[in-house]
């Protein structure tokens, strides 16, 4: 048991919870009915177009995330420009950060 | 050879039997290749077992000393000194906390290997670059000495960046090293930089005898922001991080492990000079500001960063940097609430999330990026749009994959919930948007990992690898990390309570570290 | 006055050191680079243990007068010797990418990156 | 690179046993004058890498094999742990043979003096083996340097 500042953390007893939670859910499942299978509704289904071979399917890692990519585009750019692979930039983004905690430390953390 | 005796000389010997094995195996190589692996193996296995039992004592309460060459380990002060002249290894709580994790990851990684670089030549280097890369992190995890922390920080560099070229046929292999080693050459000569000014104002190489007579003049300041630019860029801390996706993405997997480790402890060295070394002298506002923001822009840069990367290996070491970033985020406002009234609730639990994750990272990524290697193994690419349906030939390999998954993202009840709850929880007592933006980068991590799950393993099964799984050595030490894993997970009380909190005890109490060598 | 030239020279060997490794672009060049801030730092540390008018500390036929502190040197001799594997290793490294890549322009040199 | 002409190996072949001779008295005396294993091994390894410079990297290599090289620092290295580890009865790195009167066991005199090559205990002995790493090790990076370059400019 994790005592945190306001509480605490048992791994156990959620381990438990969460069979109990898993009964529960058989247990409704249970409720439903058997014969409500095949038909239409089992197919997958994707915006209405035809569904390739589905042993073939598989979505490349590219094309994971990708509306997320698009709304982020202006960030990304900016990171893209930022990582440009040079040792010598590497070392010019050192020097700039010691600039930068020298300044900060030394003018305006004065104690 | 009584217990006691190994007791009081281990710090000692940790450190000399890897460094002794690392130049036997050039010799032993050239007999025979398996009584080199053997030889490997029983260095690993001993080092990792006589750490236990040192760690073991440490954590109940006594402070290792052992000064090098003196009539007596305790002897930290010759007679005809005032000073400490002499190397010092001190083991407190922290040192013997992150010795644990060098040695546990070292023999993940070391077993991972046997089979792993089979196939490359120069495997008797291999090794005794490995061993001393243990050395390194041992080394300077135990050292007392500013300028011996540094002789190990080379050490380890120079044995890093040799592994990061290992697979030299590789051009791609030696412009990471290469990278990485410009950039840590400079971040050591940083270092020694910094501690010439020390030196030079107070004659004393000792970290305890320093802190005792530090003052926080204007040259300490610049000593000071020398230490932390240095080791914050050897942890990789953005925006000095871009050495680590080079580096980590080419080296073999077993040494991307190790090389998560050898961060962790640039951030060991980085907190002890901060807590250890300077203390409250320290203006500590500024400076945990400074490590909570360093933080921060670790976190979300690196999760973001690792959405869109398409070899697995770059996706995760962003994750590492990450990673890091709640590391320093929890330690950072550990050190900003020191000396105030709420260190005691908050900023202790904040600096015991901090610590524990540092153990956790170090597990979970070290299986994540040892399932990579696997996965490199059998397909011979890291580019994850040329995987898919790997599930279906390796199956331990995916649950391994999924564990270590389950455990950076922190869903419960794997180890890394129970230090991001803690991380959570009393970050908030600073601000709340500390605590938001590190849930939003735990969900963020969750989504990429989906991705290379779902791109790496499942879908139809590739059509031209051989089927089954990798060698059993390679399982042997995925199964090591994963145990850790799931006993770190089960028992986060015990594990905080036994190991992280002495260790967090240690950070926070500067007056023990400089008593422990100085006395009185 | 005199004997702040040293630390002068110091600064200004640091300063063309990262000016070299920041700016140059030939892989040969930035290893120069580290070498003279190596140079600069090492030439920093004997400067700390400069005392005015002592001698070398060797005990071979001293005279009793000061003697200069001996542990900057063996600080910076094994900062010499790290150096040295430092140089060393950096240089296998451009080799090899000379071989692999052709060129020794860090700008070409980037198949790593984003 | 290939071999030099006449001229230039007669002369390191006449400065070559003196390079080597001031490297081991440097190596020798670390423990009494300014040196040691590092400095007189890069003295060694500098007399080594002259012969290398004057007769190509191909003629020194038909001699010294890389191996062997590398077996040599293995062993000053494993030497210098050893001499560490024999102290472990006190502490690690403990002198354990200074001041007892046999080899490198005299006691220093005090004041100024000559100096007594038979004094220091283990630093001597350390000093060697460092200087036999020294020597392999630094000869090693140099011949492998030179032999790889010039392979590189045979085949342009």
């Amino acid at each position: 048991m994790l005592h945190t500042p306001s509480g605490y953390w048992d791994p156990l007893l959620w381990i438990l919870a969460l069979i109990v939670a898993i009964l529960i859910a058989y247990i409704i499942r249970g409720f439903g009915r058997k014969d409500y299978k095949g038909g239409e509704q089992s197919k997958p289904f994707l915006s209405g177009m035809d569904i390739p071979d589905e042993k073939e399917l598989h979505i490349r890692a590219g094309n994971i995330y990708w509306g997320f990519m698009e709304g982020l585009e202006g960030y990304y750019d900016i990171m893209k420009k930022i990582h440009t692979g040079v040792v010598n930039d590497y070392v010019a983004w050192f020097l700039g950060v010691s600039a930068l905690l020298f300044i900060v430390i030394l003018i305006v953390g004065v104690t | 050879m009584n217990m006691n005796w190994l007791l009081t000389h281990s710090p000692a010997l940790l450190i000399a039997i890897p460094l002794l094995a690392a130049f036997l195996t050039p010799l032993i190589d050239r007999l025979s290749k398996r009584a080199r692996n053997v030889l490997v193996l029983i260095v690993l296995i001993t080092v990792e077992v006589v750490m236990i039992v040192l760690a073991w004592d440490v954590f109940t309460g006594n402070t290792h000393i052992y000064t090098m060459g003196a009539s007596n380990p305790t002897a930290t002060i010759p007679v005809q000194a005032a000073i400490p002249i002499r190397i010092v290894l001190e083991v407190d709580g922290l040192s013997a906390f992150m010795g644990l994790i060098s040695a546990t990851v070292s023999l993940a990684a070391g077993l991972y290997s046997l089979a792993f670089v089979r196939r490359e030549t120069g495997q008797g280097r291999y090794y005794t670059l490995l061993l001393l890369m243990l050395v390194g992190m041992l080394g300077m995890e135990f050292t007392g000495d500013l300028f011996n922390l540094f002789v190990f920080l080379e050490i380890l560099s120079i044995a890093s960046a040799a592994l990061i070229a290992y697979r030299f046929y590789r051009g791609d292999a030696v412009e990471g090293a290469f990278k990485y080693f410009v950039i840590s050459s400079l971040g050591a000569l940083m270092v020694l930089f910094a501690i010439g000014l020390l030196y030079g104002q107070y004659d004393l190489l000792n970290m305890a005898a320093l802190a005792k007579v530090m003052k926080y003049t204007m040259l300490d300041k610049i000593a000071l922001v020398l230490f932390i630019a240095a080791f914050a860029m050897k942890c990789g801390a953005i925006p000095m991080h871009m050495w680590v996706p080079d580096s980590y993405t080419v080296a073999p997997a077993s040494i991307t492990a190790m090389l998560v480790v050898a961060s962790q402890v640039s951030l060991y060295a980085l907190f002890r000079i901060c807590f250890s070394l300077y203390g409250l002298t320290l203006d500590v506002t500024t400076v945990g500001i400074i490590i909570i923001s360093l933080g921060l822009l670790s976190m979300f840069v690196g999760v973001t960063m690792a959405l869109p990367q398409k070899d697995i290996k770059r996706l995760m070491s962003y994750h590492a940097i990450s990673q890091t970033g709640y590391m320093l985020l929890g330690v950072g406002v550990g050190l900003y609430l020191i000396g105030k009234p709420e260190f005691s609730t908050y900023g202790m639990a904040a600096m015991e999330g901090g610590i524990f994750h540092i153990f956790n990272h170090a597990l979970y990524k070290g299986l994540l990026f040892l399932t990579a290697g696997a996965i490199f193994y059998k397909v011979k690419t890291r580019n994850l749009n040329e995987m898919r349906g790997l599930a279906h030939s390796m199956k331990f390999t995916a649950i391994f994959f999924m564990i270590g998954a389950f455990a950076i993202a922190g869903i419960p009840p794997f180890n890394g919930f129970a230090s991001k709850l803690l991380i959570y929880e009393s970050v908030y007592c600073v601000s709340p948007i500390l605590s938001i933006i590190a849930m939003l980068v735990s969900i963020i991590t969750l989504a990429s990992f989906v991705k290379v799950f779902h791109s790496a393993f499942m879908g139809p099964p590739m059509r031209n690898t051989k089927e089954g799984e990798v060698p059993k050595s390679m399982l042997i030490g995925m199964v090591i990390l994963t145990v850790g894993i799931i006993l770190f997970g089960l028992f986060p009380g015990w594990v905080v309570d036994h190991i992280v909190h002495p260790a967090a005890q240690a950070l926070a109490d500067q007056a023990a570290y400089i008593q422990a060598v100085i006395g009185g | 006055m005199i004997y702040n030239i040293p630390f002068i020279v110091v600064v200004l060997l640091i300063i063309v050191g990262l000016a070299t490794v920041v700016f140059k672009r030939n892989l040969i060049k930035i290893v120069i680079g580290i070498t003279i801030i190596e140079s600069g730092v090492n030439l920093f540390l004997i400067t700390l243990g400069y005392r005015e008018n002592s001698v070398a500390p060797i005990y071979t036929f001293a005279p009793s007068t000061k003697m200069v502190l001996p542990v900057p040197q063996a600080l910076t001799l094994t900062s010499i010797v790290i150096g040295v594997a430092v140089m060393a290793l950096m240089l296998s490294f451009a080799i090899r990418i000379y071989q692999h890549y052709g060129t020794l322009d860090s700008r070409k040199i980037r198949r790593l990156r984003e | 690179m290939s071999e030099m002409s006449k001229i230039v190996r007669t002369i390191s072949n006449s400065l070559f046993p003196f390079i080597m001779i001031y490297g081991l008295y440097v190596i020798m005396h670390g423990h009494l004058t300014p040196g040691g294993g590092f400095q007189g091994g890069a003295v060694v390894a500098s007399g080594c890498a002259l012969i290398l410079v004057a007769y190509s990297s191909g003629w020194v290599f038909k001699k010294v094999k890389e191996s062997n090289l590398s077996i040599l620092e293995s062993i000053g290295a494993i030497g210098f742990i050893s001499l560490a580890f024999l102290g472990i009865g006190v502490t690690f790195f403990y002198n354990f043979i200074a001041g007892n009167g046999l080899l490198f066991g005299e006691i220093p005199p005090v004041g100024p003096n000559s100096g007594n090559l038979n004094t220091a205990g283990l630093l001597p002995l350390m000093n060697l083996s460092v200087g036999l790493k020294v020597i392999a090790g630094l000869f090693a990076i140099v011949a492998v340097m030179a032999f790889v370059a010039s392979r590189r400019m045979r085949k342009k």
